[in-house]
């Protein structure tokens, strides 16, 4: 069934939407956890591009690179909602804006 | 060599091994065992090398008289490479990590492994309620580590290890019971004392390897031969002093004796282990296996051989007057030390070591005995309170009876064979030096059986307190005394007709071929040097009947003594008080040991106080004072001068420069506005501006 | 044609929750666009042909991260963060750049879509799953472990800083 | 009766014949799964259970399905109406949907991924979605925590539950199930003999995730009062059902797959003809059994108080005999085409019915367990224990392959000997007192 495979730039296209998605999301939103979030957005339209050059060149190395990236995904997350949690129960708020301690 | 049935021959490696690896676990976590296998470690590993010793004796003995050589090369460990010798040929200075048994070194690992387990063993009874028993051990298995290192070393560095090791064993054995002052003091009087006399033999290896180019004894022996120095070499005699020197600080020889009287302030068993039968003889085994250079170097071996006679002498004068038991024995040490180097030093090495190894057990069975009478009288060692113990204890009074005649040298027991023989090579050397000897013997019998009177015979001066519970000794202590007596009675007979002198043969067999050059006339055949150098080598051998006469003699002044002492300390009790009276000055000198110990304080001790103290005045004037005041005030006034500088123009200029800043900053901070957010929104920014320089860049390519 | 099928209807949900993550007030919605964007991600990915992918997105994304973002969202009480302002002071500005830094990026496609290869001629390995196991394991050794390292780090840090003092 | 089938659909008509049958006939089944445990549990408690609706209560799934449909579906003040609909569906759906690649029999599959076996068990642990965000959406204290329980214990016991799976996959060597079950066939060994500690320790996470007694924990009424389906009535309620009963078919059929030798008779020789070994004999049992049933059926018959009963007895008893027919045929030509498939699907029944009954059995039997020690055994025993069983199983096959060491039996006896010893050692561990609470407890 691969008679009429998808154009390769139709990813490109999706991951570069993702991606503005996602740095939207970052730069706008006030709530951090909604920030990582996004951020992880970003991180799968880095992996749709990952996947779709593996497979127009039928190479898995893409794939490998994908499954780091998801590795990563997952200690960043680790990491920032622990950060977050201690954040949240020291200063009870979720607000970037009002994670100020390096403000002049 | 490397037969498979020389299995000890390829592993006297083990032999030092076994102390050392007891000594590191005592030393690291002995702390922690109990006493029981505190004792069974260590005894044990002794007993083990002892046997591993027998082992490589009787396999060297084995082998035919030629070859009677092992060598064991672990590995190179001072590859320093090569130097320009005195003579300005290039050397390869190698010292490696090996080991050599021949016959010298058999001997001595025979002597210091079995003496040594025999004191180990008598050590678990004395030592038994002190406290620190783990780290006694350790000392002690340390000190048989280097002693055996030191014997069995191949060159004169590891030698020098080993040397270095023993003092340093000694040191803190001396110092057992550190809480002690005068033990402490002892300790370091030892060491320091000891300092100076490394000093000499370092010179001398250091004088050796510029001179020979190496310090392995074979190739120093080779080298010897090599290069025909002429008999009497200024250079060899400069290397053969300075060893000495170095031998009369390890051996307390004149003028380096004090520290061994003061050194009984350790536990008995080392006295009787370390400062009587084996550390002290290192000296003496040091020069044996020098033996080569002196033999080139008669004048140092004159020397030698008169600081020997009159140490001997020396020390018996003192021993005579001593009242505590053990001080006797260690001038009696230092005498007999002095009858070894009197050996050596009348070419009699043989003898030496042979004296050496008798010596090693009557001295050791006399340490040993007297340890026994102290535990006995439960830490009395004043002979002043003793007397009347030889119902009380009997095995001790019987070993040490045994002893005494031993070293008193009345026939058949050791003593007797090796100081008659050392006597009578004296005799043949030179008059003198066989008068002082023959003196010396006499006053040895009479201190010896002086010693013997004063604490087993007569009536009691014993404290009461002390009186009652006087007991004999646990088996453990009083075993080593049974086999060490039977060895002092025995151990004379193996020299009976130089069967021994034969065995070490080859050691000193190595230089005939170093001293046959300069004997035979240059030209002269192979074979005809060789017979002189039989002719040069066979001490004329004197006619029987001056044997006899000789021996006659020895015994003789040796029965005088001993009738003189029981004549005047069991018959006429009062007598030596009036004696002591009537030479008053003589005897003041002699009991104060002819104020040696002062003569050193004010001659060196002092003037190094005086220096320090001057030095430290010349610190406080002139340094401080002008020095560093003067500089003081001059830098106060320049200070005072640039502050200033400082406050106006220096500071000035950073207040501008960090107003500057601050306005910048002013402006700058609102850039920085610590918000995650923003900092993403500037990261964007660069992002953008990247791009655009990168379209700019693919326009030109694509123009 | 159903390859093409698949991936618009993908893409177009995709898209559309990202944009409702995005914008929802509440963290528990957005949370659950995420994990709606993350599955039609991983629909993406078994469009690609890579089953082994699709699920450990699943698995790793889906059933990981996501549960530990919605187990935080509830451990943090959320009613408070509704009512306030969502966006913040940036936002306009923030769009605006994030609108141009994508037509860049588009532009930068639009540039090099002619050196693009032609869609997909090879066919993929069959046995997707062993291939990558094989590149994992043999080529990409190394890195592998140094990401397992990267876990146990996170993992031990996330622990340390989610404690309660004590 | 292929040839009727164009070519065009003909992948397609298996799978959605199954798919349909799954999607049609599994509310059936776990309703009459909940009527066996009913029963089960009055008959260890000597109780009689349902016997009014039908004759012993048969026909009691269908009417407390009815009952279900007909209640009220009531939404709690202040919650989070989208979710709240939303919740049990996500549930069920990742449910059923788990089930599209179940091998029933080698031929009733409705999709045979090469990575089947993730596929299920990614699936399955999606189904967490639906308790958490209900729990939350109902916007009530007892669900909140019982959805974060359930979501910390599944969590933490997927893991165990993933690696006991790995020690099976490494002797399996394929993630499609499939394949998995043909590599039993081929060893000729069912895996829980050679791997009996994953075994165990997928049995115990299978229980945990299901949230089934005794680890409860999530519905527990005398802490909270239903966890997370507190504020859940009729309908969703019954979904959420559906939803756990699901999981259950769900895990035991891979434990089935991975363990059990999937549909492989006991002692699976060559079926060519009948009367082989004397093992061939199994192949009669399936048809014995139903006869037995049958007559059993018959038996009670004339025991009904009402004719209609009587009536649906005699029903009962004539599909058993239908069934027992259909089994028979099977063997014999010109019908033994469909024999693989049949038995197949028998056998796999039997084992998954296994499974199931030891799951109520497990459940009538313990006393539920606390919180913490739940954590404790998963992160302290379970997952340590899953851990050390990979290692070992994989050193013992690297060794079997590499030195072709050829005595499968004494290197299983090794490793299990080992495992035993880690897990006891393990226990005493356990057994201490623990310093701090888990990271994971969410209270």
């Amino acid at each position: 069934m691969n008679a009429a495979p998808v154009p390769a730039d139709w990813y490109l296209l999706l991951s570069l939407v993702l991606f503005a998605i996602g740095v939207v999301g970052v730069l706008v939103r006030r709530n951090v956890i909604i920030m990582l979030m996004s951020i992880e957005l970003i991180l799968n339209a880095v992996n749709i591009n990952l996947m779709a050059f593996s497979r127009l060149w039928a190479d898995v190395n893409g794939q490998v690179f994908a499954i780091f990236i998801i590795t990563d995904a997952a200690a960043e997350a680790a990491v920032g909602l622990g950060i977050i949690l201690a954040f949240f129960r020291n200063r009870e708020t979720l607000l970037s804006d009002e994670m100020d301690l390096l403000k002049w | 060599m490397n037969g498979p049935l020389l299995f000890f021959l390829d592993h006297i490696w083990l032999i030092p091994l076994f102390p050392a690896a007891t000594a590191g676990i005592m030393l690291l976590f002995g702390r922690r065992l109990q006493n029981s296998a505190v004792s069974a470690l260590c005894v044990g590993s002794v007993f083990v090398s002892f046997l591993f010793s027998l082992g490589a004796f009787f396999q060297l003995v084995a082998m035919p008289v030629g070859e009677r050589l092992a060598t064991k090369i672990l590995f190179e460990w001072i590859p320093a490479g090569p130097y320009h010798m005195l003579d300005g040929k290039l050397a390869n200075f190698v010292a490696d990590w090996g080991l050599q048994l021949d016959p010298l070194s058999a001997v001595m690992i025979l002597v210091v492994t079995g003496v040594g387990f025999l004191i180990h063993v008598y050590s678990i009874g004395y030592m038994a309620h002190e406290g620190g028993y783990y780290r006694f051990f350790g000392y002690l298995n340390l000190f048989m580590f280097s002693m055996l290192m030191l014997v069995l070393a191949n060159n004169l560095v590891l030698l020098f290890v080993g040397w270095e090791g023993v003092g340093t064993c000694s040191y803190l054995l001396i110092g057992f019971w550190f809480k002690k002052k005068s033990a402490s003091d002892a300790g370091k009087k030892a060491f320091i004392v000891n300092r100076v006399g490394d000093a000499g033999f370092l010179l001398g290896i250091f004088l050796t390897s510029a001179l020979l180019g190496t310090v392995r004894f074979v190739d120093i022996c080779a080298a010897l031969v090599a290069c025909h120095f002429s008999l009497g070499d200024p250079r060899i005699t400069a290397i053969a002093l300075l060893f000495f020197v170095g031998a009369t600080g390890k051996s307390a020889q004149i003028p380096l004796y004090v520290w061994l009287p003061d050194a009984m302030e350790g536990p008995t068993p080392v006295s009787a282990l370390i400062h009587a039968a084996t550390m002290v003889t290192a000296g003496v085994y040091m020069v044996t296996r020098a033996n080569a250079l002196y033999q080139l170097a008669p004048s140092a071996m004159a020397v030698v051989a008169v600081i020997g006679a009159l140490t001997a002498l020396f020390a018996a004068s003192m021993g005579v007057v001593q009242n505590d038991i053990k001080k006797v024995l260690a001038y009696s040490t230092i005498s007999q030390l002095g009858y070894m180097f009197l050996a050596l030093g009348v070419g009699a090495f043989a003898s030496g070591i042979f004296h050496l190894m008798t010596h090693a057990f009557f001295k050791g069975l006399l340490f040993l005995a007297a340890g026994s009478v102290i535990h006995a009288l439960s830490g009395e060692q004043d002979m002043q309170k003793m007397g009347a113990l030889s119902a009380k204890i009997p095995t001790t009074f019987r070993t040490m009876a045994v002893a005494t005649l031993a070293i008193a040298g009345i026939p058949p027991l050791a003593g007797f064979f090796s100081k008659d023989e050392i006597l009578g090579r004296a005799f043949q050397h030179s008059h003198a030096l066989w008068f002082i000897g023959w003196i010396t013997a006499g006053m040895t019998a009479f201190y010896m059986f002086r010693l013997l009177f004063l604490t087993f015979y007569g009536q009691s001066r014993v404290h009461h307190e002390v009186e009652h519970h006087i007991h004999e000794s646990p088996n453990s202590m009083l075993i080593p005394l049974v086999i060490l007596a039977v060895l002092s009675v025995v151990g004379g007979w193996i020299g009976i007709g130089g069967r021994f002198e034969h065995f070490l043969e080859p050691t000193m067999r190595i230089q005939r071929h170093v001293v046959a050059p300069h004997l035979g006339p240059p030209g002269a055949p192979e074979t005809k040097r060789e017979e002189i150098v039989e002719h040069a080598e066979e001490t004329t051998p004197a006619a029987p009947s001056e044997e006899l006469i000789l021996m006659g003699l020895s015994v003789g002044i040796a029965l005088a003594g001993i009738g003189l002492a029981w004549h005047l300390y069991l018959k006429r009790t009062d007598l030596p008080g009036q004696i002591a009276q009537k030479f008053h000055g003589f005897y003041e000198l002699v009991f104060h040991k002819y104020y040696v110990d002062e003569l050193y304080d004010a001659l060196f001790v002092n003037r190094a106080k005086d220096l320090g103290l001057a030095l430290g005045s010349f610190d406080r004037v002139v340094v401080d004072g002008a020095g560093v005041n003067g500089a003081g005030w001059l830098t106060r006034f320049v200070s005072r001068l640039s502050m200033w500088w400082d406050t106006w123009i220096v500071d000035g200029s950073i207040r501008l420069g960090s107003f500057m800043v601050y306005a910048l900053g002013f402006v700058s901070k609102f850039l920085e506005t610590g918000y995650v957010q923003n900092y993403m929104l500037l990261i964007v920014l660069g992002l953008i501006g990247f791009l655009a320089y990168y379209f700019h860049l693919a326009h030109h390519l694509l123009h | 044609m159903i390859d093409k099928f698949l991936f618009l209807f993908f893409a177009v949900l995709m898209i559309g929750s990202a944009i409702m993550m995005v914008t929802r007030r509440n963290i528990v919605h957005s949370a659950v666009y995420l994990i709606t964007t993350l599955l039609a991600t991983a629909g993406i990915f078994l469009q690609l042909k890579a089953e082994f992918l699709f699920v450990v997105q699943i698995i790793l994304y889906v059933g990981g991260i996501m549960v530990l973002f919605i187990f935080v969202i509830m451990l943090v009480n959320l009613d408070v963060a509704i009512r306030m302002v969502q966006f913040s002071r940036q936002g306009f500005v923030a769009g605006i750049l994030a609108l141009v830094l994508a037509v860049q990026i588009f532009l930068a496609l639009w540039i090099g879509r002619a050196g693009l290869p032609a869609p997909a001629i090879h066919a993929m390995p069959p046995k997707n799953t062993e291939a990558v196991a094989e590149a994992l394991f043999q080529h990409y050794m190394l890195p592998f472990e140094i990401a397992s390292i990267l876990l146990l780090v996170a993992m031990i840090g996330a622990v340390v800083m989610a404690k309660r003092r004590v | 009766m292929s040839h009727l089938i164009p070519p065009a659909i003909a992948p397609f008509v298996v799978p959605v014949i199954c798919g349909i049958v799954l999607v049609a006939v599994f509310p059936l089944l776990a309703g009459y799964i909940v009527l066996l445990e009913r029963k089960l549990m009055a008959d260890m408690q000597a109780r009689l259970g349902p016997m009014r609706v039908g004759p012993h209560g048969l026909l009691q799934p269908i009417a407390d399905a009815f009952k279900l449909l007909i209640k009220e579906d009531i939404i709690p003040q202040g919650a989070d109406k989208f979710m709240f609909y939303v919740a049990p569906l996500i549930s069920v759906t990742m449910a059923l949907v788990a089930f599209s690649a179940m091998p029933f029999g080698p031929v009733f599959q409705i999709a045979d991924l090469n990575v089947g076996l993730l596929f299920i068990v990614a699936v399955g642990s999606l189904g967490i979605y639906g308790i958490v965000l209900g729990g939350w959406s109902s916007n009530s204290h007892y669900s909140l925590i019982g959805a974060l329980r359930s979501a910390a214990q599944l969590v933490s016991y997927e893991t165990a539950a993933g690696l006991a799976l790995v020690s099976a996959l490494l002797l399996a060597g394929s993630l499609s199930m499939k394949d998995i079950v043909q590599a039993q066939a081929d060893q000729g060994v069912w895996f829980i003999f050679v791997v009996p500690i994953g075994f165990f320790i997928y049995f115990v996470s299978s229980i945990a995730e299901t949230n089934r007694a005794p680890f409860d924990l999530p519905e527990a009424e005398s802490e909270l009062v239903a966890g997370y389906m507190t504020e859940y009535s009729g309908f969703r309620w019954a979904l959420y059902f559906l939803a756990e009963y699901a999981n259950m078919v769900i895990v035991a059929g891979i434990a089935t797959t991975l363990f059990l030798g999937g549909w492989l008779r006991p002692f699976p020789g060559n079926h060519q003809h009948l009367i082989g070994t004397p093992f061939e004999l199994l192949d009669a049992l399936p048809s014995l059994l139903f006869l037995g049933v049958a007559l059993y059926c018959l038996s009670l018959v004339p025991r009904q108080p009402v004719q209609v009963q009587k009536l649906f007895m005699a029903g009962v008893a004539g599909a058993c005999v239908l069934l027992a027919a259909v089994m028979a045929l099977t063997l014999f030509p010109p019908f033994d085409a469909a024999r693989e498939g049949v038995h197949g699907a028998f056998w796999f029944m039997a084992k998954v019915g296994g499974y199931v009954y030891t799951f109520l059995w497990v459940r009538f039997t313990f006393p539920r367990y606390r919180f913490d020690q739940l954590m404790r055994l998963g992160w302290r025993f379970l997952i340590p224990l899953a851990l050390v069983n990979v290692l070992v199983v994989s050193a013992s096959i690297v060794v079997q392959q590499n030195w072709e060491w050829k005595h499968p039996v004494v290197s299983t006896v090794v490793t299990t000997a080992i495992m035993l010893a880690v897990a006891f050692w393990l226990a005493e561990e356990g057994a201490k007192p623990e310093p701090a609470p888990q990271p994971a407890d969410g209270e």
